[in-house]
């Protein structure tokens, strides 16, 4: 069944599905989160991308924006909030401090949640601006339009 | 491992987790509470997720250098603390700052408390169900934060507050943008006090809930806005003035009961002040503004100049060094050679310059406060913001702690909620404005 | 006939959407996406406690006074039709049921703590 | 000076407890033993002094000192807007000094830190455990002997790829 002409066009219409309807969940934990504020609102709006939609679950979201230093007392958090995401579920690690520890390289902090869950988006900057933040949703559309989709019969996955 | 809550529980109560990614635990605390029904019987507090070893990384820092740390500790008004830093480590030096750089620093710092204000209580009211007051407060917010962005390059992480002075002068057209987010913020204080003032739903959800005396208050160390909530009237900016704010007359608005709802009330009454100061610096700004006359030499000119003389008129280095400019440098940094680093034009065209440029910023060298110890408090978004500083004399301190006026104050957090709804949670935590980076530093 | 082309073409709607999901979504599951969820921290305590009498006293009362509410409709509709005594038979209705809220009221159930 | 009289009215009350004063123009400070913390801080409290609020708790770690731990405690008065500092010096081994959480609220918190960070004890704390770090973590990150970049990371870590 994989591969032929009628799954990738399944896979295209899935694609374009998922793309333009991100429900994220905001994992946010410090001065980025200001930056993320500005970016949902009214004035950057990201759910002119329609990602907009916050949900505060887990089970209904699949977009997990990681805002924030990431401590090392919160990882076992950050680890199970992951596992707990249905499929398809993408990350965006959102600033430097989840990127690669940022300016707090020390005893405290996880140095880039990449070490505990796998990112399919980086945005640097110390907090990035709310227009680097759209620029990394519209890179993550773009990768969820190349990669092939996880569905039931689909063996091939992403 | 079983916590303390999970010890003293009793067998038939619910317990149950307000996590840290929780949206109104701003994501960095987590609350255990043992219920019965909806009513709180018990809880535990537990911090620290959000604890990134500031006072252990500025160990290993220059003074200079941990500037950048400081506006990450209450990121929602990150001007405030590095005013309470570089003045700080001013009173321990001994350094005078010229009178229009106070300016600027008062200037800035109240747009910064505005923002913090803001930002706090549009969470507060998002999280009881208000998305429209949270939606008009950012919208304000963006406003002012233009302002921050165009004199100091950034919108939230500025270190624009340098010790000695200020980075850059203000941008040409500073006064316009200002009275902009200034009416702005005032349409939208009228809007949201309008919504939310006499709302029968956010009453009930806030007023005589999560009541503070003043001498409960007192004992546990509560300062800024939650501790004049409930009756008494301390702010670091009338107790002990520092910068210019001797010269402004403002009040300082104070609640009766000490509930959500005053601490709420404080904080709008306080933005309308904060407002009322930004108009006041503004014609002391207009006075001490410096006469810089436009133009000047490009950066080849004046070299292929000075191979015969040395160029007179002042030479136009790079658009990101507007502002900070040797003309206007005497009016935003301090005279004293020691710690203050040279105007930049000096710095690339003069050897003293080049000198005291490279034995400010050179490993080992930098600034030398003397030795002893020093405590500096201004009054931040949340209350008294206190540097503790310990110098021996090195170029790194040797121990810097912050007084952060939220850890005092999230820690009645427990007293506050037990006994009462899991709804009430929601406000008195919003109305405490916890910022994580000052909680757990 | 248009009566049961509708209820075939919104039955068959309904029953797509719902299945669709079950049918396409992949379905990969690790023990932690078992637990519930928390708020990333893990949980306090396994399996609920019986909760107190108050949540179901309330939600039969609840339902009660819901179906009294729904009666209303129909009423709603063919009162002009009926010609004065609408009034009437609705005032019996409602004193029937509110006895039983008076009762209720009397007895404490809708008192919370 | 209004400043002078705090330090002498102190030394008066407890003349073998206060080593040493500081005047200003530095902060005023007070270096007393470690023994009468408690006496020392009531006496503060009690309404002629009126240092009714516990500012702020912390500690300085000077290894090359004998008396290691150097506690400062700062309390303010907010009836007429004066700080003090008291500070006191406990030994390298097994520093511990009387907890204040029958005096101030704010202390609970401010001991539990101070324990978590440089592990000093404190009699009489109802709940003396970590307050930042997690369970598993061992050592007292604030001590100068801690070196700055030792992660004990609470979930093993990925390799990334």
């Amino acid at each position: 069944m994989p591969g032929n002409f009628l799954s990738t066009r399944f896979d295209a219409m899935l694609a374009w599905g998922r793309k333009f309807s991100l429900f994220h969940y905001p994992f946010v934990t410090a001065c980025c989160g200001m930056e993320y504020m500005s970016a949902a609102c009214a004035h950057f709006d990201i759910d002119r991308f329609g990602a907009g939609w916050t949900r505060f679950s887990p089970r209904q979201s699949d977009l997990l924006l990681v805002v924030g230093t990431i401590a090392q007392k919160l990882a076992p958090v950050l680890k199970t909030v992951y596992d707990q995401m249905t499929e398809p579920k993408w990350v965006i690690a959102f600033g430097a401090c989840t990127v690669s520890g940022g300016i707090y390289d020390n005893y405290a902090v996880v140095q880039g949640i990449d070490r505990i869950i796998p990112v399919d988006i980086y945005i640097p900057g110390c907090p990035p601006r709310p227009e680097m933040v759209l620029d990394g949703l519209l890179k993550l559309q773009e990768k969820i339009k190349t990669q092939g989709q996880v569905w039931r019969w689909n063996k091939k996955t992403s | 491992m079983t916590t303390r809550l999970q010890a003293q529980a009793r067998p038939d109560s619910l317990l149950l987790n307000m996590g840290p990614s929780h949206p109104a635990m701003h994501g960095t605390i987590r609350i255990m509470l043992e219920l019965d029904g909806e009513r709180i019987l018990n809880s535990e507090v537990e911090v620290g997720y959000l604890h990134r070893g500031f006072e252990k990384t500025c160990e290993h820092r220059t003074w200079f250098n941990l500037l950048i740390y400081t506006d990450r500790l209450n990121y929602v008004s990150p001007l405030i603390n590095n005013v309470g830093y570089v003045m700080a480590v001013e009173k321990l030096l001994g350094l005078e700052v010229p009178e229009r750089a106070q300016w600027i620093r008062v200037l800035m710092s109240e747009l910064s408390r505005v923002s913090d204000h803001l930002t706090c209580l549009a969470a507060m009211a998002m999280e009881c169900g208000a998305f429209t007051a949270f939606l008009y407060k950012m919208k304000a917010r963006e406003f002012l934060w233009d302002v921050i962005e165009q004199t100091t390059g950034a919108r939230m992480t500025t270190s624009y507050i340098r010790i000695g002075g200020v980075r850059a002068d203000l941008h040409a057209d500073y006064e316009a943008a200002v009275r902009k987010g200034v009416d702005e913020t005032r349409k939208v204080l009228k809007d949201v006090r309008g919504l939310l003032d006499k709302n029968k739903i956010f009453l009930n959800r806030t007023r005589d809930i999560a009541v503070m005396t003043p001498e409960n208050a007192i004992s546990y160390g509560w300062t800024g806005p939650c501790l004049r909530s409930t009756g008494i009237a301390y702010d670091v900016r009338k107790a002990q003035p520092y910068l210019t704010y001797d010269r402004l007359n403002f009040e300082v608005p104070v609640g009766e009961r000490g509930d959500n709802f005053d601490r709420y009330m404080v904080r709008m009454k306080e933005m309308e002040q904060s407002l009322r100061i930004i108009e006041q610096t503004l014609p002391a700004l207009q006075a001490s503004a410096p006469t810089v006359e436009a133009g000047g030499l490009e950066p080849a000119e004046a070299i292929r100049a000075s191979r015969t003389r040395r160029p007179e008129s002042r030479v136009r280095l790079s658009p990101n060094l507007e502002g900070s400019e040797k003309a206007v440098y005497p009016g935003i940094m301090a005279a004293d050679k020691r710690s203050v680093p040279p105007p930049k034009e000096d710095a690339y065209t003069t050897i003293e310059g080049l000198i005291g440029h490279f034995k400010h910023f050179m490993k080992g060298h930098g600034l030398r406060p003397p030795k002893g110890e020093v405590y500096f408090a201004v009054e931040g978004g949340n209350g008294e913001l206190g540097y503790y500083l310990v110098s021996d004399g090195s170029d790194r301190p040797y121990r810097l702690h912050l007084r952060g006026p939220c850890f005092h104050i999230v820690a009645a957090l427990e007293e506050l909620i037990r006994g009462r709804y899991v709804a009430d949670v929601i406000p008195t935590f919003g109305s405490m404005n916890m910022i994580g980076g000052e909680l757990d530093r | 006939m248009t009566l049961a082309l509708v209820f075939l073409v919104f039955g068959a709607l309904g029953v797509v959407l719902l299945s669709m999901n079950a049918l396409l979504g992949p379905k990969r599951t690790n023990p932690t996406k078992e637990k519930p969820f928390e708020c990333g921290s893990p949980p306090l305590q396994d399996g609920i406690n019986p909760f107190p009498i108050k949540f179901y006293l309330v939600a039969l009362l609840f339902l009660l006074f819901d179906v009294e509410v729904a009666f209303f409709f129909p009423w709603a509709l063919v009162f002009k039709s009926m010609k004065g005594t609408a009034l009437p038979i609705l005032a019996a209705y409602l004193a029937v049921l509110a006895a039983g809220f008076a009762y209720a009221w009397k007895k404490g159930a809708f008192s919370w703590d | 000076m209004e400043q002078e009289n705090i330090l002498t009215a102190l030394r008066t009350a407890f003349p073998e407890a206060v080593l040493d004063a500081s005047v200003p123009p530095t902060d005023p400070a007070v270096v007393i033993r470690p023994g009468d913390l408690a006496a020392v801080m009531a006496f503060l409290k009690a309404e002629p002094r009126g240092y009714a609020m516990l500012l702020d708790l912390t500690c300085v770690d000077w290894p090359d000192r004998p008396d290691r731990f150097e506690m400062v405690y700062h309390v303010f008065s907010p009836a007429s807007y004066k700080r003090l500092r008291v500070k006191a010096a406990l030994p390298a081994d097994g520093p511990a000094i009387a907890s204040l959480t029958p005096l101030w609220k704010n202390a609970d918190w401010l001991e539990r830190e101070v324990f978590d960070m440089f592990g000093v004890r404190f009699e009489g704390h109802p709940n003396l455990c970590r307050l930042f770090m997690y369970d598993g973590f061992e050592g007292h990150p604030l001590r100068k002997d801690y070196p700055l970049r030792k992660r004990q990371p609470r979930i093993p870590m990925r390799s990334t790829p």
